[in-house]
C-alpha cells in the first residue's frame, strides 16, 4: 500500500469547471425565465443571456451512464455539467437554438428533462438496501419505481408550486423534511440476539441513546445482555445503529408513513416540519404500489384546489387538516395527535373549528 | 361600647387615592369607618390602618385559617390578621363568596337587602365582582359568619367554590341582550353548576375545577384561557348573511373600508366582496371567529343549526406556567333536552375522571399535558376529531401498530358516531 | 350560633331579577350599535329596543356606594342593574330619552361612563393587601391609580380596537392574561424562617409544589426544615401559599413586570398568551407611577400604529417585536428569550427578519 | 482470472425496475455487472445478487467496521457483507465520500477521469451526489481504498466528512446563476470548509457539524431544516423595485393576478399596489422572505447592501425529533475581507464551543434546547436582537435580578456593538 500522504486540498475552486458564461457573469445576473418546462432562460445584467437544461438520472449512476452524459455535454454543452442538489444534471447553452436539440440528445439518452419551477422534482434519495447498514427499506428502488409514476408532473408545469418529495429507508430521515416524505416507520420493538450484544455493543452507549429511556442492562442466560422496556419503547430503531443485535428490521412490521407538509424556503410562510397523513403502508418492494396510489391521490387533491405558488403544507393550512382527509380520503387517528414532547403546542387552543 | 371612642387612623398614603376621577375604594373604607352607628366602624378603623401599614411596609398582613359554614366545607376565605395587637378590631376579616344570578343580574331590591344583611353581620364592603363570579362580602368575624350567610341563604343565594372544588362560574350576559348568543348560557349555567352543587360545596377534587360559558367565540367570559371546562357557543350550517344589509353597510363606509377591516381580516381568507357589493362566504373555510359579524352585526349573524365547542385545560400560572384549553368536543348541538342531559353527563365523567386521575394539586391542563389527549379522550368518552388539533405529529416518536384497529374504529365512529 | 342547614339552591333563575325587556327578547335579539361611548344600542327581531349604559366603579363597594348606584337605578331604569364581568355596573332602560340623564346622574355621582367598545375597560381587579394572604403588591390601590391615568380611554372610544388590562398582585395571575398585564415578579428567592416551617409547614407539600425541584428537607439548628437550592430557584412564589414561614414577599426586591399581547376572544387570531415587555419596576404605593408611565407610553404607540379592530398583541405580530421595542422605547434583553419547557417554540425558525 | 466465468444471478424482482420512463439504477447495475473486461465484473453481480435477495426477505445485509485513509479519521463509510459466504464478491463494499466543487459544476473531462479511476480501483457506481453534498463513489474493497483515494486527490479532489466531525458542505448555484444572490456562496463555502479540514478530515467533535450555503432565503439548500450552520443570503437596505417593469408585469398579468399572487401572498402585508400600477414596498416591515421577488424576478430585486442571517441547530430525527436552525446573527455584512474573516472566526468560535459543551452524540439544536440560546450566544460572542425570537418569554419563570445591569449592557452593544 502507498504511504502516499495525502494532498489536503478541500474543496476545490470551480472557476476551472465552470462554464465560461457563468464565470464571465458571475454575481451579476439580471433576471430569468422559463420558457419550457425543464429549462431555464437567465439574462445576465450586461445582456448575456445562458439557456439551461435540467434532466433527471438515477443519481446511483454506472460509468456508462456518466459517460452518456459527458458525450451529451461534449457535443451541446461546450464540455461543462453541472448537478443539482436534488441530483439532476444540468447543462448550460449560449444560444437558445440549442435548447431543442439538446432536450431531444437527453430525452433519446433516456434522462427525461424537466424537474423545473411548478413541477415534481428529482425525489431526495438515499441509500437502503444498497449500502447503509441500518436501513429497513431501500432508497434507488422505491425512488426509480415512484418517478416512473410521478414523471408526468415531472416533464410538465402544472402544479400550483413546487412540490418536492423525500424517502427515507429509516426513522433518521436523511431525505429530509418534504412537501411529501415517504419514511420507514418501525411498529414493533427491537428482537435482541442475547448472544452477540455482550461482544457486539457498548451498552451504555446504546442505552443513553434511546430517547425514551426504554433499555435497561440485563444478564440473559448468564451473558450481559440489555433489555427493553416494551410498555416504553416506540419503536424509533435509534438503538439499532449502536448495537446491531437489536434488531429493529422486520420485513413485516417495519411500515412505510407518509408525510406531508414540510417545507424549507422562506417564501411566504417560515420553513415547516412535515405531519404525519398516513401510516401502516406495506414494505412492498420491488414496486411499493400502496405508496405511490396515496401519493398519487394527495397530488391530485392538491392539483384541483391549491392556489398558485401554495405549496402543498400551505394550501392544508388554508382548507384546514379536517378537509385535507376528506379530500384524500385518508382518517384520522389517534396516532395523529402527538403526544411527544411539546405536544401541547399542536393542539387546537381555540374556538376556531372547521365543519 | 367603648369602640365608638376609637379613633381614624392617620392614613397619609391611602389618602393619596382619594383623589383622580376614578371612583375610590379608600373614600368607601373611610365612609364605612366614619359610619359610627355601624357595628362594623370600629373594624373598618383597623382594617384602614392595617392597610396604610401595608402601603407603608410593602407586605401583607394577612393569614389563612379555617372559618365555614354549617354543612359546607367551603365557601369561606378566612383571614387572620398578622398585626392583630395594632388592629384588634380587624382581627379576623373573612370573605363570603356567594353566587350570584347568571349574567350577574339584579333588582335594586334584592342589592338593598343584601347591603342590610351587610351591615349587620358584615363590614360593610362588597365586591361586584370576584374573577370567578362571587360576590364576595369582605370583611366577617368568624361568629358572624354562620349568621350572615343564613340571612343570604334565606334571600335566596347560596355559597360559591373554594378550595379543591368545583368553582363558582361565570357565564356572559349572551341570549338577555347579546344578538351573537349561539346558545341558553343562563339555562346551561344553571344547569351544569345546580347539578353539581355537591361538589362545589364540599371540597374533594385533586384542586379546582372550573366552568366558564361564552355564547360564542368573542369569548366575554375570557373562558377558554380562564375556565378548565370552557363552553363557547357556535353554529355548524351557514352563517346568515342579508346581502340588502351588505350593500347598505359598504354603501355607508365604502368598499376599501369593507376591504381593510372585513375581507382581508379573515383567518382564513374565506370571504370575498362581490362587484355588485354582495359578500360571499366559503362556509365550509369559516372558523366561527366572529370577527366579520362583530363587524357587520346588521348584516351576518350565526346560522340556525347552533350548539357549543368545549375546551378543556385553561389555567393560569400555577406550576407548568399558564395553559390554554383545548378543543375536546368541536360540536354539540343544543336543541333537545337529550343534548343538555349530554352535556351534564359529559360534564359529570369529565369532573369524575379528573377526580381519579389528577395528581394532587394537578389541573386539568397539566393532568392533559401528562397523559396525553387521547387518554383523556378515552377516559371521558368523545370521539376524536382533526379539530382538535393545529396539525398532526410531526415526529415518528410513536409506536403505531394498533393502526388497523384504529383506523376502523374511527371509521365506524364517522358513520353514527355521535358528535 | 343557629343550627340551620343550609339550603343548596345554587345559582339563582336570573329571571326576577333582569330588566323585563331583557326577559321578553330573551334570545332574540337582532343587532347593536354604539351611539356613544359607555352606551349600547340593542335592537330586538320584533323591533324592542334596549339602551345600555354602562359605568365604571371602584367593585370593592361600599354599601353607601352600592345604595347609590341602587338610587340611580330606581330613578332611570325601572329599578334593575347588572354588572359585567369587568366589574362594570350596567343599567338598560326603554327610551332613548333616558340616556343622557342617566349618564349625567352617573358622571355626577363620580361613575364614569365608558368602558364600551374600542375604549380601555376596568382593570381586572384582584385581591392585594386588603385581603389575600400571599400578596407582594395591593390591587385596589393599583387600580385605582391607573384608572385614574387611563380616565380619558375609558370615556372615550378612539383606541384601534378593545384594550383589557390585568393586574396581579402575585405571579399566579388571578387577574388573567389581558392586552397588558400588570404582574408582580419576584426577584429574590424565598427567606426562610427556620423556626416555624417545622410547625407551620407540610414539608412534602411544599417540596411537591416548586416548579424547578429547587426545595429539599434539611435540618436547621436541630429543627426539621427546608432549604432552597438558589441556583434553581427562579422566585415563582409558588412555596410561600402552602409554607408562609418562605418568606418571598420583598419590599425592595419583589418587582412589578409588564407584559403585553394578552388575547382571550377567537376573534381573527387565536386566543394568545401575554408576553414580557419590561421587568423589574419598582412597588411603589400609594400611586405606583413607574408603572403607568410605562403603560401610558405603550397605549400611545398602539393608538398611534396599529389599523382597526387590531388587538395590541395582534399590532405586534404585524409590526414585529424590533419594532415595538423601538416605540415604546423598551429594551430587549436576555430575559425575553424564553427558556422554560417548550421555548424553541418561541425561537425564530427562519430567515425572516426585519431591519 | 476464474472470476469472468461467473455468472449473473437471476434477479426477477429486480428486472421489474427496468421497465418505466424514469432511467434504471438497476440496468446501470447490470451493466456493469456485465462489463466482463472490467475487474469489478464478478463484484457487480454478486451486488447484484445480494440486493435481489435483500428484496426477497425484504432485509438489508451490510455491516459496519474501520477504514479508512493515510492520514485522514473519515470520509470512508465501511461495509462489509453479512451474507458474504452466498455473495463473495462483494464482501466489501466500501464507498469514498468525495467534495465536489461549490455548486457541483464539472467539465465533462474531469468527470471521464473520475469514472476511469473509479473503473480501475472500484465497482464502477458513482452516487452524484449524496444528500450532503458528496460525490460517493461506491463500492470499494478495503485494498482498493487508498489507492483510489490517491488518484482522486491527485486529481485535485479530497476527502469528504463523516462521523463525529465536520461534515461536506453544500452550496447553491447562487452567484453562477442565479439573479437573487446575495452573497458568493462558492467564495464562503471554501473559505470556510477549506478552513476548518482538520475538524472535517480527523474526528474529534461531539457529534456531527454540518454548514449549508444558500445565497437567499429561498434555501435551496435546504440550510435551515438540515444543516448546523445556515448561512442564508439578505438584505439590510430598501429592495430594489424597477417600477417600469412592475407596470410591465401588471400589463402584462392584470392587476387580480397580482394583487392574488404577490399583494396578498406578503407574509407581513407590507406590499400595495398603487392605483397608478406603482409597486410601494413598507420595507421596515418586509422579512425578506423573497416571495415577491420570485413571482416579479424582472422588476424586483434585493438591495445593495448584503449580507447574510446565520441559524444554528437544524437536524433530522435523532433522538429528540426534528430541530429547524434558529437565527443566532440577523444580519452579518459580506463586503469587507473583514467581514469574511469574523465569519471564519464566528464558525471556529461556535465550533469550538460545540466541541466543549456539547454531550456525546448531541447535536447543536440539542445543545441549545439543553443549555438555552443566550448561554450559546454569551459562549460564541454574538450580541442578542430582538429577531432571534417570533416573541419574548409567556411565563414569569426566570429569575431576574440582574435586570438593571442587563438593559444597561444590551443599551450599550446597542450604540456601537457589531452584529
Ligand atoms: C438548481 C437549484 C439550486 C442548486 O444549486 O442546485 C435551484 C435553482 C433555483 N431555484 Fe430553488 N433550486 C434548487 C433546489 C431548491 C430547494 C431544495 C430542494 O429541492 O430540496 C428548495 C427548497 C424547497 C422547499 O422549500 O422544500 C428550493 C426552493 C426554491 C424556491 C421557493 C419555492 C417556494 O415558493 O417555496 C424558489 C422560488 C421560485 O420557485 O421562484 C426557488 C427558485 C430557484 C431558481 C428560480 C432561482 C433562480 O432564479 O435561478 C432556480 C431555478 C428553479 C427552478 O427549478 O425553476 N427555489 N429550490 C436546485 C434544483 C433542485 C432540483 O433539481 O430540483
Ligand atoms: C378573589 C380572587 C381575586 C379577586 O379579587 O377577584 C382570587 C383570589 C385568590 N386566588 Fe385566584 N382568585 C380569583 C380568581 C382567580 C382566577 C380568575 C378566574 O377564576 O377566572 C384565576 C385564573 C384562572 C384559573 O383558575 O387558573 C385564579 C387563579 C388562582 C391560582 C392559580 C391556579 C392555577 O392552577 O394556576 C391560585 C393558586 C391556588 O389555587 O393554589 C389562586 C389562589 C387564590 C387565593 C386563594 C390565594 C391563596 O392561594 O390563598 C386568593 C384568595 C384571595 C382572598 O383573600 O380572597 N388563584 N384565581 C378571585 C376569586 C373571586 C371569586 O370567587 O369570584
Ligand atoms: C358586557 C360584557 C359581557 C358580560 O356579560 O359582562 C361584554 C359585552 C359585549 N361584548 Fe365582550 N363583553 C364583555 C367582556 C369581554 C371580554 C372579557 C374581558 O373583558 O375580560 C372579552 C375578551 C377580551 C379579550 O380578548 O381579551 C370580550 C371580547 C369581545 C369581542 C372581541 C374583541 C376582539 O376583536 O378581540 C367583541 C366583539 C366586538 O367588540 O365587536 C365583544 C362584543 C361584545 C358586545 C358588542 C356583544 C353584543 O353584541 O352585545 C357587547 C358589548 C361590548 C362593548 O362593550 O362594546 N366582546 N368581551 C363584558 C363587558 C366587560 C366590560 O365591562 O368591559
Ligand atoms: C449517504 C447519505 C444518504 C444518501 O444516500 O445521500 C447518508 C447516509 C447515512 N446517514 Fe445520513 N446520510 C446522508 C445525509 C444526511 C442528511 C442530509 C444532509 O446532510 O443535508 C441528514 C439530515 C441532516 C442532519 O444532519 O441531521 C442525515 C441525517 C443522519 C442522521 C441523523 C442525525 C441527527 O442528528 O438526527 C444519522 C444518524 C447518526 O448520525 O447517528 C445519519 C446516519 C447515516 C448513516 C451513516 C447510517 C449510520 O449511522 O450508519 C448512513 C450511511 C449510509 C451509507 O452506507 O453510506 N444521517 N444524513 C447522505 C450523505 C451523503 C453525502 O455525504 O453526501
Ligand atoms: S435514512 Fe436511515 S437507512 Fe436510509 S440511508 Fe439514512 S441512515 Fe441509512
Ligand atoms: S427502538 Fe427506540 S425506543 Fe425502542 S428501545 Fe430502541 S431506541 Fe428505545
Ligand atoms: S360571548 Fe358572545 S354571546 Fe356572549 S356576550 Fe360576548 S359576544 Fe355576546
Ligand atoms: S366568522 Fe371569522 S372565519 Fe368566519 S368568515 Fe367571519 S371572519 Fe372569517
Ligand atoms: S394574584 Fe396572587 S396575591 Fe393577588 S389575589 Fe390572586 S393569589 Fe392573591
Ligand atoms: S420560589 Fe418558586 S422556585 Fe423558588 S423555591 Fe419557591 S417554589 Fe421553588
Ligand atoms: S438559494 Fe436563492 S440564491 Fe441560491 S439558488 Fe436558490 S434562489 Fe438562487
Ligand atoms: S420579500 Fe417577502 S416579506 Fe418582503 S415584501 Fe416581498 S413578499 Fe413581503
Amino acid at each position: 500500500m502507498s504511504a502516499r500522504k495525502p494532498v489536503e486540498c478541500g474543496v476545490p475552486d470551480a472557476v476551472p469547471y465552470m462554464h465560461p458564461l457563468l464565470t464571465k457573469n458571475y454575481g451579476n445576473w439580471k433576471w430569468h425565465e422559463r420558457p419550457r418546462p425543464g429549462v431555464l432562460h437567465h439574462v445576465a445584467k450586461n445582456g448575456d443571456e445562458v439557456w439551461t437544461v435540467r434532466a433527471g438520472t438515477q443519481r446511483q449512476l454506472d460509468v456508462g451512464s456518466v459517460r452518456k452524459l459527458c458525450d451529451i455535454g461534449d457535443r451541446f454543452a461546450d464540455g461543462f455539467i453541472r448537478f443539482t442538489v436534488r441530483s439532476n444534471v444540468e447543462y448550460m447553452v449560449a444560444k437558445e437554438s440549442q435548447v431543442a436539440p439538446l432536450c431531444k440528445a437527453l430525452t433519446d439518452a433516456g434522462f427525461p428533462v424537466g424537474g423545473t419551477g411548478n413541477s415534481i422534482s428529482m425525489i431526495s434519495h438515499t441509500q437502503g438496501w444498497l449500502h447503509c447498514d441500518i436501513p429497513a427499506t431501500d432508497a434507488s428502488g422505491v425512488v426509480k419505481a415512484l418517478m416512473d409514476e410521478l414523471h408526468e408532473e415531472f416533464v410538465n408545469e402544472r402544479l400550483p408550486n413546487k412540490l418536492r418529495i423525500s424517502s427515507s429507508c429509516c426513522e433518521i430521515n436523511c431525505g429530509g423534511q418534504a412537501d411529501i416524505a415517504i419514511n420507514m416507520q418501525h411498529t414493533k420493538p427491537p428482537r435482541i440476539n442475547h448472544d452477540l450484544v455482550g461482544n457486539v455493543c457498548e451498552r451504555p452507549t446504546v442505552i443513553a441513546r434511546c430517547p425514551v429511556a426504554a433499555i435497561r442492562p440485563a444478564m440473559v442466560n448468564g451473558k450481559p445482555s440489555l433489555e427493553v422496556d416494551e410498555r416504553k419503547c416506540m419503536c424509533c430503531g435509534a438503538c439499532f445503529a449502536p448495537c446491531p443485535p437489536m434488531m429493529i428490521n422486520d420485513p413485516e412490521h417495519s411500515k412505510i408513513a407518509i408525510w406531508v407538509g414540510g417545507k424549507h424556503s422562506n417564501a411566504r410562510s417560515k420553513p415547516a416540519f412535515h405531519k404525519l397523513a398516513v401510516a401502516n403502508i406495506p414494505n412492498n418492494p420491488p414496486r411499493w404500489p400502496e405508496v405511490a396510489e396515496i401519493v398519487k391521490r394527495i397530488i391530485h387533491a392538491y392539483k384541483d384546489d391549491a392556489h398558485d405558488w401554495e405549496r402543498l403544507g400551505e394550501w392544508i393550512d388554508r382548507i384546514g387538516w379536517p378537509r385535507f382527509f376528506e379530500a384524500t380520503d385518508l382518517t384520522f387517528t389517534k396516532y395523529h395527535v402527538d403526544n411527544w414532547r411539546g405536544a401541547r403546542a399542536s393542539l387546537n387552543a381555540s374556538s376556531h373549528v372547521r365543519f | 361600647m367603648t369602640d365608638t371612642k376609637k379613633k381614624m387612623p392617620a392614613t397619609p398614603l391611602l389618602d393619596k387615592l382619594e383623589t383622580g376621577p376614578w371612583p375610590s375604594f379608600v373614600t368607601g373604607l373611610k365612609r364605612l369607618a366614619n359610619d359610627e352607628a355601624k357595628p362594623y366602624a370600629p373594624m373598618m378603623k383597623d382594617l384602614l390602618g392595617q392597610l396604610e401599614h401595608s402601603y407603608e411596609t410593602r407586605k401583607g398582613y394577612w393569614k389563612g385559617g379555617t372559618v365555614g359554614v354549617l354543612g359546607y366545607g367551603g365557601g369561606v376565605i378566612p383571614r387572620f390578621s398578622e398585626v392583630a395587637e395594632q388592629f384588634p378590631a380587624s382581627a379576623e376579616f373573612h370573605t363570603l363568596r356567594i353566587m350570584p344570578t347568571a349574567g350577574m343580574h339584579y333588582t335594586t331590591d334584592v342589592l338593598r337587602k343584601m347591603c342590610d344583611i351587610w351591615e349587620e353581620f358584615g363590614s360593610g364592603l362588597i365586591a361586584l365582582h370576584g374573577q370567578s363570579g362571587d360576590i364576595m362580602f369582605q370583611g366577617c368575624t368568624t361568629a358572624n359568619v354562620q349568621p350572615a350567610f343564613d340571612a343570604f341563604n334565606e334571600l335566596g343565594f347560596d355559597m360559591g367554590g373554594a378550595g379543591p372544588a368545583l368553582r363558582t362560574s361565570m357565564s356572559c350576559i349572551g341570549h338577555a341582550r347579546c344578538e351573537h348568543s349561539c346558545y341558553d348560557e343562563q339555562r346551561v349555567h344553571r344547569m351544569i353548576i345546580n347539578e353539581f352543587l355537591d361538589e362545589l360545596h364540599r371540597p374533594a377534587m385533586p384542586y379546582k375545577f372550573k366552568f366558564k360559558f361564552s355564547g360564542c367565540a368573542n369569548d366575554c367570559t375570557n373562558a377558554v384561557q380562564r375556565s378548565d371546562m370552557a363552553v363557547i357557543g357556535t353554529w355548524r350550517d351557514d352563517m346568515k348573511v342579508d346581502q340588502a344589509e351588505v350593500k347598505a353597510f359598504v354603501a355607508k363606509k365604502g368598499r376599501s373600508y369593507v376591504i381593510d377591516n372585513v375581507i382581508t381580516r379573515c383567518p382564513t381568507h374565506c370571504l370575498s366582496l362581490g362587484d355588485d357589493d354582495t359578500l360571499k362566504v366559503d362556509n365550509r373555510n369559516c372558523v366561527r371567529c366572529m370577527h366579520c359579524i362583530n363587524v357587520m352585526t346588521k348584516a351576518l349573524e350565526p346560522g340556525d343549526e347552533r350548539g357549543v365547542t368545549l375546551l378543556l385545560g385553561g389555567k393560569r400560572t400555577l406550576k407548568v406556567g399558564d395553559l390554554l384549553g383545548t378543543v375536546i368536543a368541536p360540536f354539540l348541538p343544543l336543541n333537545t333536552d337529550e343534548d343538555y342531559e349530554y352535556l351534564t353527563d359529559l360534564s359529570r365523567r369529565t369532573m369524575d375522571f379528573f377526580a381519579e386521575n389528577a395528581l394532587e394539586h394537578e389541573r386539568t391542563g397539566e393532568m392533559i399535558e401528562r397523559i396525553g389527549l387521547i387518554n383523556l379522550l378515552e377516559g371521558i368518552g368523545l370521539p376524536l376529531d382533526p379539530n382538535m388539533v393545529s396539525h398532526p405529529r410531526t415526529n415518528p416518536y410513536v409506536r403505531m401498530d394498533g393502526w388497523d384497529e384504529e383506523v376502523a374504529t374511527q371509521k365506524a365512529l364517522k358513520n353514527g358516531g355521535k358528535s
